[in-house]
């Protein structure tokens, strides 16, 4: 092929994706965004990171990836503070770093991609009002420490005192991704409250739990999570869910390759700025929106990973 | 002369009735800690003393509880295995894997326990024949076992909504009022405590975890001993593992995270003791209510969950130090 | 054996002043009276023996003075002021030194730091001086036997450990030493030496406790004697004013008339070989062992520390090592893989190391009687029956005449004696064959001793193969009909009958390669 | 003779030159092991080899070898301390916290350690003084901690940007090519391993963990000895917290999940037993290095992270079960 545009990578340019617990399914379709860009620019990807929920292991792997002089990376910080230093000194030795899903802010990274927790919060509300009232009791599971899942939680509940104060908050445990915890938990708060009527879950592990423990005690709530897995799914489609909001990890791989990408080519712009004179990069987005998709009994079936993967290569 | 000494046939005295064997019970401690806070709980949620909380409450620990019935004869023996929670997860993505290539779940849970036995063999082997120690050996299967089950499910959980509904039934039906999760896992815990009570071969095993020098000087093969309770550990996380993905509907790789320190606290609270040489079913089975009770008194208190863990671990060490003091004093 | 002992005791030490007064002191363990009003008085320069039956609570007392156990009530006055000693920190900043009963050293640790485990605890300096350590340690251990300081222990066999632990002591500055039994393990040869030492400290004007079963021991070696019995003081003697028959009969409350069962009569010789043992070999430890045991007889096996008799019995028995040659029980040859095979054929032995291979510390004692076949004890489907666990163990100790609480009783609370009649009780309750018995009175009081004894003979005479390991001389010249001597790891003779000598067999064991063999 | 020495007692053994003293020791399986997956990993990856990898690696396991340290010699003493993580954790936001209400950073760093101690002190107390278990009195406090750090920071890191630059430098900073970081833990390995080799002082905790009867016959008062290694370990835990602290510019309350898990198998690789009374430092970073250089090389060399987890606790098994027959040949 013609390599007139100026849109395509070099020979052995090559970008990579660094999250954390990286045998974790979020990172699969984000990752395959982020391929399906790179290919459409002949670029070459590697997926890294650590398995394990460390930061000083992530840190490592970030700062291996370095030595390796690729052009870009799309990083997830499983902390942000800790990152800075880090950041910087790639950028300083020539390898350009943008975030995704979670930030760095007072690091150098220059783009941020990201679904809008606030938003997703805020959109969960409103649809646990439309369907219980809004003068009902209800409950959320937490993740304390990992700060988008606490934002989620966070924002619900702040939207709901300010916009519907007689929404009721009866309930707020741990349950920490873990699907037996967020089980023993719901059971528990549905037996001190039998009149809870919604449940606010940040994430989908929990949900598996909670959806069981609900089940087991045959009571009517409404479930609601972030995040999607088959197995929530599944319970979507039974009507034992009622809706999942995701995150367009699609496009955040997508959007982030991209980024990545003009990051590290800053001399395709001459934009209308001072950017010269600051001699900050004329690519920098400080905060994109890769949106979120609802996730309900109608469209299910076009959220399905495991169908979604079918032949395609993971790594 | 002394008092009760020289009297080889002491059986008199001492046998008394069965208030008095009551008390001397190993377990009675512990069995007064759950009591007490029983009582408390049901004066502070009036929610607490109701079936329905109860059967939550039994569901919670319910298949960990089989797990720890493994662990224990594994503590008695001496051993001790970190991969119970891998196992477990292991187990369910191996049967969810068989079950959605076109297994049925009965065929597809049996080859799962059947692979997890394996493993428990395999940790075994290390462990009696090549010499390597019990935490170093589980401490790399528990790893290996969760590759397995990132690599078996490509990290993504397995739905299984689609399993039969009688196969759900081991998970989720109930006998009368009573989950069938807990009729096995009474079933499990009153066959395992009798036999581990009053079997010759079980005996052994207290033997082999006294003095393993002493029970070789029996006459006991205790590296058969040694394998085949780490066998068995590994066999029933397999079991543990098919009931929690009749019960769940999914196949999760990432189950079972740090449930190895739950299940060994338990075992200990109940009496179980790291060197080997002692331990009950009944005594662990306690420690796992105490634990279970505790959490779940939290959350139906709704304590605000920056609090919970200080409460959780201070009513943990404060129950353990009393049942000390208990057990201490009855001599 | 004759009963009569010169006494070569000091004299004089009556004349030296009292170092320490214990009066009315008492310790229970629960409902267990171990001491109750006990008495002692030590002077300067003597050597003071302890004697008393299994549990007289003669450890007990030991360790209320070297501040192990509490006692009770009761008064310890040293060089006349009274004293409570809390810790064995403290006994040692009084001078007091104590080599256990049990044998208690660090198994990781080499032996020159075990030996000066206490030095190095009270010690000003900052660095450990290794080279020094294994210097003074090596020059102690020479007097003892042959032992490397730089080994770890846990290499050691159990005799050389009971020799770390008297060298341990020997480094402390002391003023009271104590001795529990110290020969209890040691062979005449080692127990010799240590009674050249022990009366070189007394002169240099250290009180010696020494406590031993062995009536000999005490008459030749000791000034006075205190007797126990039942955790109550009965009496104390010069050496020179009583007899053993006396302390004997003070011990046990009545008169224990023959020491040692009646031999293997004439008639009752076989020619019936129950065990053949040919050829058997172990790369490092033996070679070429072959003997033959006959019906009714009880054989023994004699030696040095060391000299590889338990490793031929162990080889026998497939505890250990990797042995070749040929076993035949009854003329039938065996294939035996593992102890079990042998406790299924019959052959059955009893550890010298009651701690270490006999016991289930933390068990009860009806539980470690069983433990050599449980199924004895169970129904045929594998169920155990408590009531019969539990009347086999009274049963079998009743015959050992075992002093405990109750038989479900944890065996760690039991005194060393009665924990090695457990031991013995395990091995008797299968019907063996064949029974191996490596120091079987290990520890044992005179009393019972002679009972177990007699049920060896007993046993022999039903027809069951005994073979003997005794480090104690007139213990093996006293039960055995015929004995054999090894010598590094080979048998280098046999002495029956008027041959079976101390001075014969020593003489065998130590120097003789070859020496006819006597008929 | 103190570096190479025999490592069982810390003892030169009686013959033979340097080279003979080198192949009898307890390390040389795991340097031979760690040696060949260097040269593997050499031609594996041009990167392996370079400066900026090896201080990657090096960074990557720095302040946790400080925590091994610790748990080693408690390890020794027959003890173990599962509260490790949280308690590192508890040392940053305690910090972290009074330094951001106007405390200056090293004595918020003093008051931080202090705690710490103060909590290792706690654990001493209930295992010596009231008689509980290690494992169920550091199951309770690491639970306890966890909580404190939540409710210190209700669970929200704590952005300690604004500490000042001659505080970050311990964390941050170099001297020469060198990280303080590295410098620092070097330090604490070679001072630690010298004085537990070489010290009276350090002795009495082989002594009491090899026999803790034998020990107290001896004189050596070894609840003290136990109460101080406890005591010691959260200390050095809480020096890691800080060091940390400085490192990330943060305070997080969930940091160091799980790793009383990496801590315990590094030292148990490296030959501690968890029985008490063998171990030694270098044993134990040999084993963190080895632990650290086989996650670092798999990340290195791209492997799927599917198989990550299977080949790590492959070659962990692998290089447990080699070191144990170069051991057991050497004698
Ligand atoms: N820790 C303990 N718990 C309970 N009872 C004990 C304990 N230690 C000793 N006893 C009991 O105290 C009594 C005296 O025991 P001690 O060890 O002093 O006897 P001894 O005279 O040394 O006997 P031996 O000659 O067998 O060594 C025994 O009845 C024994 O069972
Ligand atoms: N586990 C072992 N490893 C290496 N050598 C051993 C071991 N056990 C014993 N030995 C050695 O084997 C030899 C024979 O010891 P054994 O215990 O059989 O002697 P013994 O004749 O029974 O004397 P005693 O029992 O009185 O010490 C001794 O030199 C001893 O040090
Ligand atoms: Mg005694
Ligand atoms: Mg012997």
């Amino acid at each position: 092929a013609s390599a007139q545009s100026k849109f395509q990578c070099k020979e052995g340019e090559t970008y990579v994706m660094n999250v954390m617990v990286s045998a974790h399914p979020y990172w699969v379709p984000v990752y395959q965004g982020f391929k399906q860009a790179a290919q459409a620019m002949g670029c070459k990807t590697v997926f890294s990171g650590t398995p394990d929920y460390d930061i000083t292991k992530q840190i490592a792997s970030f700062e291996q990836d370095l030595i390796k002089k690729p052009a870009g990376v799309l990083l997830h910080p499983m902390q942000a503070d800790p990152f800075i230093e880090p950041i910087n000194a790639a950028i300083a030795n020539g390898t350009t770093v943008v975030t995704f899903a979670a930030d760095s802010p007072k690091s150098k990274r220059v783009s941020y991609i990201t679904s809008d927790n606030l938003a997703e919060a805020k959109f969960a509300a409103e649809e646990i009002v439309k369907q219980v009232g809004d003068s009902a009791e209800y409950a959320v599971l937490e993740n304390p420490g990992q700060s988008n899942h606490d934002l989620r939680v966070t924002a619900l509940i702040d939207y709901l005192a300010k916009n519907y104060p007689k929404m009721k908050l009866v309930g707020r445990q741990a349950s920490n991704q873990d699907a037996t915890v967020a089980n023993k938990a719901v059971a528990s708060m549905l037996q001190a409250n039998p009149n809870l009527k919604a449940l606010w879950i940040p994430e989908a592990g929990s949900a598996e739990g909670a959806v069981a423990a609900v089940l087991e005690a045959k009571a009517k709530v409404l479930i609601m999570h972030a995040d999607i897995t088959p197995a929530t799914l599944e319970q979507i489609k039974a009507g034992n869910i009622h809706m999942a909001l995701s995150p367009n990890q699609g496009m955040q791989g997508y959007l982030g390759f991209v980024a990545t990408f003009m990051a590290a080519h800053p001399d395709l712009i001459d934009p209308f700025n001072d950017y010269k004179t600051s001699g900050y990069n004329p690519m920098a987005i400080p905060f994109a929106d890769n949106g979120f998709a609802v996730i309900t009994k109608e469209n299910a079936d076009s959220f399905d990973l495991n169908k979604y993967m079918e032949g395609r290569d993971p790594s | 002369m002394a008092t009760t000494t020289n009297s080889v046939d002491g059986e008199a005295g001492s046998a008394g009735n069965a208030l008095g064997r009551l008390f001397r019970m190993r377990e009675t401690g512990l069995i007064l800690i759950i009591a007490v806070l029983f009582i408390v709980m049901s004066f502070a949620s009036p929610y607490f003393l109701t079936w329905d909380n109860m059967r939550a409450m039994a569901m919670a620990f319910a298949v960990e509880g089989i797990v720890v019935v493994g662990m224990t004869i594994l503590l008695i023996s001496g051993g001790i295995d970190l991969s119970v929670g891998s196992v477990t997860a292991l187990a369910m993505v191996i049967a969810g894997w068989l079950f959605l290539n076109g297994l049925d779940p009965w065929t597809a849970s049996l080859i799962a326990i059947a692979a997890c036995t394996a493993i428990g063999a395999i940790m075994g082997f290390f462990v009696t024949r090549v010499g390597l120690h019990h935490f170093i050996v589980s401490l790399a299967v528990m790893v290996i076992a969760r590759g397995l089950c990132l690599l078996g499910t490509g990290g993504r959980p397995l739905g299984l909504y689609t399993l039969p509904l009688e196969f759900k039934f081991i998970g989720q039906g109930s006998i009368g009022p009573i989950p069938v999760v807990i009729v096995i896992f009474v079933l499990f815990v009153v066959v395992f405590d009798f036999m581990l009570r009053r079997t010759t071969i079980f005996r052994k095993v207290f033997y082999t975890g006294s003095n393993e020098k002493a029970a070789a000087y029996s006459g006991i093969r205790t590296s058969k001993v040694i394998f085949l309770t780490t066998t068995l550990c590994a066999a029933l996380s397999g079991v543990a593992g098919i009931i929690y993905m009749a019960r769940f509907g999914s196949a999760q790789p990432t189950f079972g995270v740090g449930m190895e320190l739950n299940v060994i606290a338990a075992a200990v609270i109940g009496g179980a003791s790291l060197k080997g040489g002692s331990g009950t079913i009944l005594g662990a089975i306690l420690g796992t209510i105490l634990l279970s009770v505790v959490s779940s008194s939290l959350a139906l208190l709704d304590v605000s969950i920056y609090w919970q863990d200080i409460i959780r671990g201070s009513i943990l060490l404060t129950a353990v130090t009393i049942d000390h003091y208990l057990n201490k004093r009855r001599g | 054996m004759a009963w009569a002992f010169p006494s070569n005791a000091v004299v004089n030490a009556m004349d030296h002043p009292v170092i320490l007064k214990i009066s009315n002191l008492s310790k229970s363990f629960g409902p267990v009276q171990a001491l109750q009003g006990v008495d002692l008085e030590l002077r300067r320069g003597e050597i003071h023996a302890i004697a008393g039956e299994n549990g007289a609570g003669k450890s007990t007392l030991m360790k209320v003075i070297d501040g192990i156990l509490r006692p009770d009530s009761g008064d310890i006055v040293i060089d006349g002021k009274a004293v409570t000693i809390a810790s064995p920190t403290e006994a040692q900043k009084l001078g007091i030194g104590f080599v256990h009963q049990e044998i208690a050293l660090c198994p990781d640790v080499s032996v020159a730091e075990n030996i000066f485990m206490g030095v190095t605890n009270t010690s000003k300096a900052l660095l450990m001086n290794y080279a020094d350590l294994r210097k003074r340690a090596s020059a102690i251990l020479r007097q003892l036997g042959d032992i490397d300081a730089s080994a770890l222990v846990r290499t050691l066999s159990i005799s050389q450990q009971q020799l770390v632990e008297i060298a341990k002591a020997l480094t402390l500055d002391c003023r009271i030493l104590i001795f529990d039994e110290p020969t209890a393990a040691l062979t005449e040869r080692e127990a010799k030496i240590l009674f050249e030492i022990i009366h070189r400290l007394a002169g240099q004007g250290i009180a010696i406790i020494y406590i031993s079963h062995r009536m000999a021991e005490i008459f030749d070696n000791c000034d006075r004697v205190t007797v126990l019995r039942d955790g109550r003081y009965i009496t104390t003697h010069d050496i020179s004013d009583t007899t053993p028959e006396q302390v004997v009969a003070a011990m046990v409350g009545r008169v224990i008339d023959k020491l040692y069962p009646e031999k293997q009569r004439a008639d009752e010789k076989s020619d019936e070989i129950i065990l053949d043992v040919s050829n058997l070999c172990e790369a490092a430890r033996f070679r070429d062992v072959s003997f033959k045991l006959k019906k009714g007889e009880i054989l023994g096996l004699g030696g040095l520390i060391g000299a590889g008799r338990s490793e031929i019995v162990k080889g026998i028995c497939r505890l250990e090592g990797d042995v070749t040659g040929t076993v035949a029980l009854h003329g039938k040859p065996l294939s035996l893989a593992h102890y079990g095979d042998s406790i299924d054929a019959g052959l059955v032995y009893l550890s010298e190391d009651r701690k270490g291979e006999g016991l289930f510390l933390d068990m009860s004692i009806a539980s470690n009687i069983s433990a050599l076949a449980v199924e004895r004890v169970a129904s045929r489907a594998g169920l155990i029956n408590a009531g019969r666990e539990t009347r086999q163990a009274q049963e079998l100790g009743r015959r050992l005449a075992l002093k405990c609480g109750h038989v479900n009783d944890a065996v760690s609370t039991l005194s060393g004696g009665n924990q090695q009649k457990v031991a013995i009780a395990k091995m008797l309750s299968v019907a063996p064959k064949v029974i191996f018995l490596d120091e079987p009175t290990r520890g044992v009081d005179v009393g019972a001793k002679a009972e177990i004894h007699r049920i060896v003979r007993d046993l022999a005479r039903s027809g069951v193969g005994v073979v003997i390991i005794s480090s104690e001389l007139p213990e093996l010249i006293g039960v055995c009909d015929r004995v054999l001597v090894v010598r590094e790891g080979r048998i280098t003779g046999e002495v029956a009958g008027d041959d079976m000598t101390e001075e014969n067999i020593m003489y065998l064991a130590s120097i003789a390669d070859e020496r006819p063999r006597a008929a």
